[in-house]
């Protein structure tokens, strides 16, 4: 076996070998062996982190048709080395009626939600932090923790523009939480697991194309739960100038906002995971794991710059609105769409491929076009109930 | 060997990462805090009241709805894993389970609770 | 004493810190997150357990939504009790009391029952918790009715919690 | 499907019926009863299945349709319910699904489907009819729709569950669930009206005084799960258990099984208005007619007979074949009594409706009088045939008070009964429907020889008291039939016959279709359903038709009931009563013009015995008196003031150094005020566990679980 | 290997602890903790039971899970009832709501 079909197992062999010539026990030299295959994976996604601060820079840049950094180094590659600096000699200013421990865990807790949903990446064929059986869960678990340090981090800052920052924030986040459970269970149902492994695996069709509009809902979903445009209200920064973290200066502030880049990476990744196969490309995963660790960056880099290209194109939404569409839109479209996929994955169960795919797929075309009927049916009646109160009151 | 030592193992490295960091940028840093600095930021206005501000309800209804929804959902999982091998019942139980949970939220949204205003 | 005896001993130990800085912190909002601490201690003892699921179930239902519940509840009516004042009643050593005592008794009553000593058997490998939990849930033997109940017992709680906290006959609510 | 599956569906339609009526489609009145009446319908078919299915299966009694899930758990076994259907289930379901399909549509009419609301009508009373302007300007008073139409028709439904799992449960336990959901359901229908005190008071007269039968009957069950660990009829009514029981000794002469009997027995006195607890069921005529029909006629007291026939075996689980059991002669007194006074009170009353609640009373009589001699078909056939040409005559006399209140509207004049029939008269030309359905089931009930249903059904009951030798029996019953073949010429006589006595009978008006296809429906049966059970030995007819009844129901019990030899006696009897009473009353009625002339007014009968005035005196008077004597009165009034009033004159008579020393402080002070104080006292220190705090509650609580858990722990476990 | 003793210990004193917190807390919110305290001592129990019997039978998980169910909705219907009566009365207080009714 060499190094290059599995690089993983031959390194914790070697490295297990190393170990126990040193007289340790296996069950220690195994922990060890994980403890650090994990700190390198987190520290590249670090490095990747400080990297994805310039594609942001740089992609915003072009969207606004600006330049972008370009002063450090090639293209500004530099820059973003620069702004750790800087921020790593900050000073670090914790507001005089702030609540100090809970303060200072929050952007901790708010950096490991998203490091810990790695553990559950397959990066590669057998190349992945665990594989758990309820890894689709796991995932909103992780997210539940990040929910939690935001509305910390809101409590403890003692400051108003915080507070309603987190709180509007964490209702976004939970609201945005049920479509994308519902959405998550559609390639549970398909796979018939909730490994993110097995899901992969089992991919030999894109779930795509078996289920577009739960691939789109997912998007829309994970998008309101990064808290990115256009559901960014908690910052909203002409009227509560930066939300739950507001208060926080230096590498802690720096906590949050890797962290939410690295967020929004992450779930380009596993949009990539649920929908689009993962690390899989047309047999390319097999010819070399490290081809199929480039595949799945590269779909999440994909997944990415459409979350960013959604970003910097729409406008913010007030929040009446967004929770409006997401509980009497998205949650009913998604519990349908279950309800759908189910039915049709039973029924077409010992139907030849073409027909499955062109069933699944028709059926949620169906689907988008009945709820956008619906949709447009009452929005319609909205309006001219709305304007004919108007010319009402202008009669008078 | 149990794969949750290495969830456990991800925690631990996930949270002394951050820790780290912080702990650099605490060494590195300067303090000289002074009262100014350390009052809250409200873009320089001087801030008014307390920082506890009366919420509306509206939120406290939509984490409810989202408590029900939330449990209802992960119920399903494990339905979501086994259904292809149980067939059209299991199919139309779960129906009837996401019906019933639908009935709930045209509830919520006749009584007008999903209203923000 | 084995690796798996520690690490049990050290999240029962913080579980149980954790659980009685609920109960007598001052500050509700630590109590709530204390909680959500004492919470993941019981999903950490339930992966102990090889209860997978129901481990990421307690971590996305009671931290992800209960908490977050709690929080918003102690924020909606923090206003007239803040950290000031008793946090305990006045009966509060009289709880104390029953507190130990059903704790002695349970004790008590455990000690005497042979099954307490036995020791789990090796957890089959190949054994699916989760599909095996799925058809449970569903099967007409197994336990159809109290899922479809418990759907039911949710609808029927959000529907009364919805009246009973918001319906605007019901006080001086909706300004 | 299976036969079992559908006999457990059998009693859910009406159900799902009453849910749905009651949380959606309560404001819909033609929605209510389409579904009312859909899962009627939908019942039916599946009992006519059922029924047929049934038909076609040799030796159903030894192996009936059944089916049973574990529900329970009991220590290590399980407490089972299920149904069964065994050829007794099969009869009862098939009248009971005829009867409650008619009932259901009837009530469509009754409740005047179609009219408009009324002017003045509220909830809770009869409507008092609309006035209406034709098309020339003519204002009309027509008959107006019941407000609470839905409401009945849910109440209808929810009643129609309570029967159909009495029939088809295979246990006791079920089969009291039934039971009670049908005390309850005659509750609210009798108090349908509720505006009205008398509605009111029945209703609750009603559901006490079954209520009294229902916790003996209670304690039978009770008592017999305890004897045989097992509720279910099939798993009771074997050899050995029966055996076991029966050579049990247990209180007052009677072995287990005969006290396990009257106790549920008594569940029945109550529940089929039999003597002394029938006074319910006259008073219960308030509630609307199909109400009077489900109840009184085709269902709910038919239940308290089914019981009996149900636990026959337990009944006559002790009987040698000479001599009646201590319970069997109980039960056969309290039913030829009852048969024979029921019917004489009938004789007197003038309400066409309280003329058949007596009726009916006599007529159950009559079933647990067969069934206190023994003979378990004669009760079973007279059971089913009684139901229908029963629940037509209550809907035919409905249809009657029905036209009647059509005359009322037209003049106007309120102050006329519609229910008396004094004031009807000649209605036969008005309302020719009614009026021949109505003589079908009244020759039905007076046993009108060899056509009618009742004739054959009550022949074999006198055959039987006849053929085995109890002789007091059937004098009584022969008499009471001689009555009842009188009073029913003398209601059809006064009711259909001769001229109209008053203005609003001139007006009356023929029933919609809704009312009178019912009507005829069920008096088809009231005919035909005798021919199935036409003794073999009957000369000339005997053997015509095989007599079917007789083996199929007879199969049900583990020994077959041999054939009673044909006797000319009752037979003739039976021909003697009957027409005799039938030509007598035409020939005394006829010429009775008002109730003045009606020489059989007697008060002692027209007052019924005095049996409510008795119940008052007995019961109802004490109960207040002792509140009011003993409780007000003597113990407050009378102990505490009066030791002290009493005490007044002698300490004034002895001086006031007495008063001073013994009076105040000692009777005053100490028995007068101390005893108030005392109970203040003792206020005073509870009232401190009553804080309404919850958190104190749950102390309390708990601490009283640890202590008894304690304690319990030491003195009974270790 | 872990004694099932020790997972139930361990269930009761976080059950007591719980119960502590339902008896003595003023605040209602408080109770409220106390009494997700003691359902989830019940859960442990329960999932302990389901790993240490035969794990082919779901009963231990399938309960737990019905248990999460119902401590969704005690929670739910009981901080409802909890905000209610703040409204109304302006306290959280238990031992401030002894009305009975209002």
């Amino acid at each position: 076996m060499s190094f290059w079909n599995d690089p993983l197992k031959v390194a914790a062999d070697w490295l297990l070998g190393v170990f126990t010539g040193w007289g340790m026990p296996e069950l220690a030299a195994n922990i060890l062996i994980g403890f650090l295959g994990i700190l390198i994976l987190i520290s590249l996604l670090m490095v990747l982190d400080i990297g994805l601060v310039w594609v942001e820079r740089k992609v915003v840049a072009r969207f606004q048709d600006r330049i972008g950094p370009n002063r450090l180094g090639p293209f500004g590659l530099i820059q973003p080395f620069a702004d750790i600096i800087k921020l790593m000699i900050k000073e670090d200013i914790t507001p005089a009626g702030a609540d100090k421990v809970i303060y200072n865990i929050a952007p901790m807790l708010s950096m490991m939600s998203v490091l810990i949903l790695w553990a559950v990446v397959p990066l590669a064929p057998a190349i992945l932090g665990v594989d758990l059986n309820i890894g689709v869960l796991y995932i909103i678990a992780a997210g539940s923790i990040g929910t939690l340090s935001i509305i910390m981090a809101g409590w403890a800052s003692n400051n108003k523009f915080a507070l309603i920052g987190a709180f509007r924030q964490v209702a976004v986040m939970i609201s945005f939480e049920v479509p994308m459970l519902a959405t998550m269970l559609i390639p549970t149902i398909l796979a018939g697991s909730m490994g993110t492994a097995a899901i992969v695996e089992k991919q030999d069709i894109w779930y795509v194309l078996l289920a577009p509009l739960g691939a789109l809902i997912f998007l829309i979903a994970a998008i309101a739960e990064l808290g990115r445009a256009p559901f960014d209200l908690a910052e909203g920064e002409s009227e509560l100038v930066s939300g739950y973290n507001i208060e926080y200066s230096g590498m802690k502030f720096g906590m949050f906002y890797a962290g939410e880049l690295l967020h929004a990476f992450t779930f380009g990744g596993f949009w990539a995971i649920l929908f689009f196969g993962g690390y899989r490309f047309f047999g390319l995963e097999k010819v070399s794991p490290f081809l199929a660790i480039a595949v799945i960056l590269f779909k999440a880099f994909i997944g990415y710059w459409l979350i960013m290209w959604v970003r910097y194109t729409l406008l913010r939404i007030r929040i009446d609105h967004m929770l409006a569409f997401n509980w009497k839109f998205l949650t009913p479209l998604a519990f349908t769409l279950i309800m759908v996929t189910a039915l049709m994955n039973a029924l077409l169960a010992g139907a030849p491929a073409w027909l499955y795919i062109a069933g699944m797929f028709l059926s949620n075309i169906v689907v988008a076009w009945g709820a956008l009927e619906i949709a447009r049916f009452y929005s319609r009646r909205e309006r001219e109930r709305i304007e004919g109160k108007q010319v009402v009151a202008a009669g008078h | 060997m149990n794969p949750w030592i290495f969830v456990g193992l991800f925690f631990v490295v996930g949270l002394l990462i951050p820790v780290g960091a912080i702990g650099i940028a605490w060494l590195l840093g300067p303090k000289k805090p002074n009262p100014i600095k350390q009052s809250v930021y409200e873009c320089g206005i001087e801030t008014v009241g307390e920082s506890w501000v009366q919420f509306k309800a509206q939120y406290y209804i939509f984490a409810l709805v989202f408590l029900v929804f939330d449990v209802e959902t992960v119920f399903l999982f494990p339905w979501a894993v086994k259904l292809g091998a149980l067939g059209l019942f299991a199919v139309i139980e779960g129906i009837i389970f996401v019906l019933i949970l639908v009935a709930g939220l045209v509830y919520t949204w006749r009584k007008g609770m999903l209203e923000w205003a | 004493m084995t690796g798996e005896q520690i690490v049990f001993l050290v999240v029962a130990f913080f579980t149980l810190a954790a659980g009685f800085m609920v109960v007598t912190t001052r500050n509700l909002v630590h109590a709530a997150l204390w909680l959500v601490a004492a919470l993941f201690g019981v999903a950490v003892t339930y992966v102990t357990l090889h209860a997978n699921f129901l481990a990421v179930v307690q971590v996305v239902v009671y931290i992800g939504a209960i908490a977050i519940l709690f929080i918003f509840a102690v924020m909606l009516t923090r206003r007239d009790m803040r950290d000031q004042g008793p946090q305990m009643n006045k009966n509060w050593w009289l709880g104390a009391l029953l507190a130990v005592l059903t704790f002695g008794g349970l004790y008590f009553l455990l000690q005497g029952w042979e099954g307490m000593t036995k020791t789990a058997t090796s957890y089959p490998v190949s054994f699916d918790a989760i599909s095996e939990l799925g058809s449970a849930l569903v099967s007409p033997v197994g336990y159809v009715l109290p899922f479809e109940v418990a759907s039911v017992l949710l609808v029927a709680a959000l529907v009364g919690a919805v009246y009973v906290a918001f319906n605007p006959r019901n006080g001086d609510t909706r300004k | 499907m299976t036969t079992e599956t559908l006999i457990w569906l059998i009693p859910l339609p009406p159900l799902l019926a009453f849910f749905l009526i009651v949380l959606f489609t309560n404001k819909s009145k033609a929605l209510s009863h389409t579904i009312g009446v859909g899962a009627a319908a939908l019942s039916f078919i599946g009992s006519m299945v059922v029924f047929v299915r049934a038909l076609g299966v040799e030796h159903l009694g030894e192996s009936p349709f059944e089916s049973a899930v574990n529900w329970l758990p009991t220590g290590d076994t399980w407490f089972r319910i299920g149904v069964l259907i065994d050829p007794l289930g099969a009869a009862v379901l098939f009248f009971v699904a005829i009867t409650i399909l008619m009932i259901f549509l009837y009530s469509v009419g009754y409740h005047n489907y179609g009219q408009p609301a009324g002017d003045h009508d509220v909830k809770g009373l009869p409507p008092h009819g609309a006035t209406i302007t034709d098309e020339h300007g003519h204002k009309h008073v027509v008959p107006s729709v019941e407000p609470m139409y839905s409401r009945f028709f849910a109440f209808l439904g929810l009643f129609a569950f309570g029967m159909y799992t009495l029939v088809v449960s295979d246990n006791l336990l079920t089969l009291f669930v039934g039971w009670e959901i049908m005390g309850l359901c005659s509750y609210l229908l009798i108090g349908f009206w509720y505006g009205k005190p008398s509605a009111r008071d029945a209703a609750v007269k009603a559901f006490m005084t079954t209520r009294i039968g229902d916790v003996f009957m209670l304690l039978g069950i009770a008592f017999l799960y305890s004897a045989t660990g097992t509720l279910t009829f099939r798993e009771i009514f074997t050899e050995e258990t029966l055996h076991a029981l029966a050579s049990t000794p247990a209180w007052f002469g009677m072995t287990t099984s005969g006290f396990i009997a009257l106790l549920l027995f008594i569940g029945t006195v109550g529940k089929s208005a039999q003597w002394p607890l029938h006074v319910w069921l006259p008073d219960a005529m308030e509630g609307p007619t199909p109400v009077s029909a489900m109840i009184h006629a085709a269902t709910m007291v038919s239940a308290g007979v089914y019981a009996v026939i149900r636990m026959f075996p337990l009944l006559t689980a002790d009987y040698t074949g000479h001599g009646l059991t201590v319970t069997m002669s109980i039960v056969a007194f309290i039913g030829a009594f009852t048969a024979l006074f029921a019917a004489t009170i009938a004789v007197a009353q003038n309400d066409i409706k309280r003329v058949l609640a007596y009726s009916t009373i006599s007529q159950l009589g009559y079933m647990i009088a067969a069934l206190g001699i023994g003979a378990y078909v004669a009760a079973a056939f007279h059971l089913i045939t009684h139901a229908f040409f029963k629940a037509l005559l209550f809907l035919g006399s409905g249809s009657v008070i029905h036209g009647m209140e059509h005359g009322v509207l037209h003049t106007g004049n309120h102050h006329v009964d519609p229910q008396d029939m004094y004031n009807m008269g000649g209605l036969r030309k008005k309302m020719p429907i009614t009026f021949w359905t109505f003589l079908i089931g009244g020759f039905a009930l007076a046993g009108f020889p060899l056509v009618t249903a009742g004739f054959w059904s009550k022949d074999e009951i006198l055959a039987d008291a006849f053929g085995h030798g109890h002789l007091a029996v059937f004098v009584t019953l022969a008499i009471a039939a001689f009555l009842t073949a009188f009073y029913t010429m003398r209601q059809i006589t006064l009711t259909f016959l001769g001229e109209p006595r008053t203005e609003e009978a001139k007006h009356a008006q023929e029933t919609p279709w809704t009312m009178t296809t019912p009507l005829i429906v069920l008096a088809f049966f009231a005919v035909t359903y005798g021919w199935v059970g036409i003794p073999e030995h009957f000369p000339l007819l005997g053997g015509l038709v095989p007599n079917w009844f007789h083996e199929f129901v007879g199969s049900t019990l583990a020994e077959h009931p041999e054939a009673i030899e044909f006797n000319p006696i009752p037979l003739l009897t039976s021909i003697g009563v009957a027409g005799g009473g039938l030509i007598l009353g035409w020939l005394y009625y006829r010429n009775v013009k008002s109730v003045s002339e009606d020489k059989f007014q007697i008060p002692l009968l027209k007052n019924k015995y005095y049996f409510d005035e008795a119940y008052n005196f007995l019961f109802v008077k004490p109960a207040y008196w002792f509140a009011e004597n003993i409780v007000y009165k003597f113990l407050d009034k009378g102990v505490i003031d009066g030791i002290l009033h009493a005490f007044g004159p002698f300490t004034q008579g002895t001086g006031s150094a007495l008063r001073n020393y013994i009076d105040l402080p000692v009777i005053n002070r100490a028995i007068g005020d101390g005893s108030a104080e005392i109970t203040y006292w003792f206020g005073g220190k509870l009232r401190a566990i009553q804080t309404g705090r919850v958190q104190q509650y749950l102390m309390l609580a708990l601490v009283t679980f640890i202590v008894i858990g304690a304690a319990l722990y030491f003195f009974v476990l270790a | 290997m872990v004694p099932l003793s020790w997972y139930l210990v361990f269930a009761a004193a976080l059950f007591s602890i719980g119960m502590f917190g339902v008896l003595s807390r003023r605040n209602a919110v408080a109770i409220l903790l106390g009494i997700e305290l003691m359902l989830n001592a019940v859960n442990i129990n329960l999932a302990a039971f389901w790993r240490y019997g035969d794990v082919r039978l779901m009963t231990g998980q399938v309960f737990a899970i019905i248990v999460f169910a119902v401590a969704a909705a005690e929670v739910a219907v009981g901080l409802a009832l909890v905000i209610s009566v703040y409204r109304n009365r302006h306290t959280v207080v238990a031992d401030e709501i002894d009305m009975l009714k209002w």
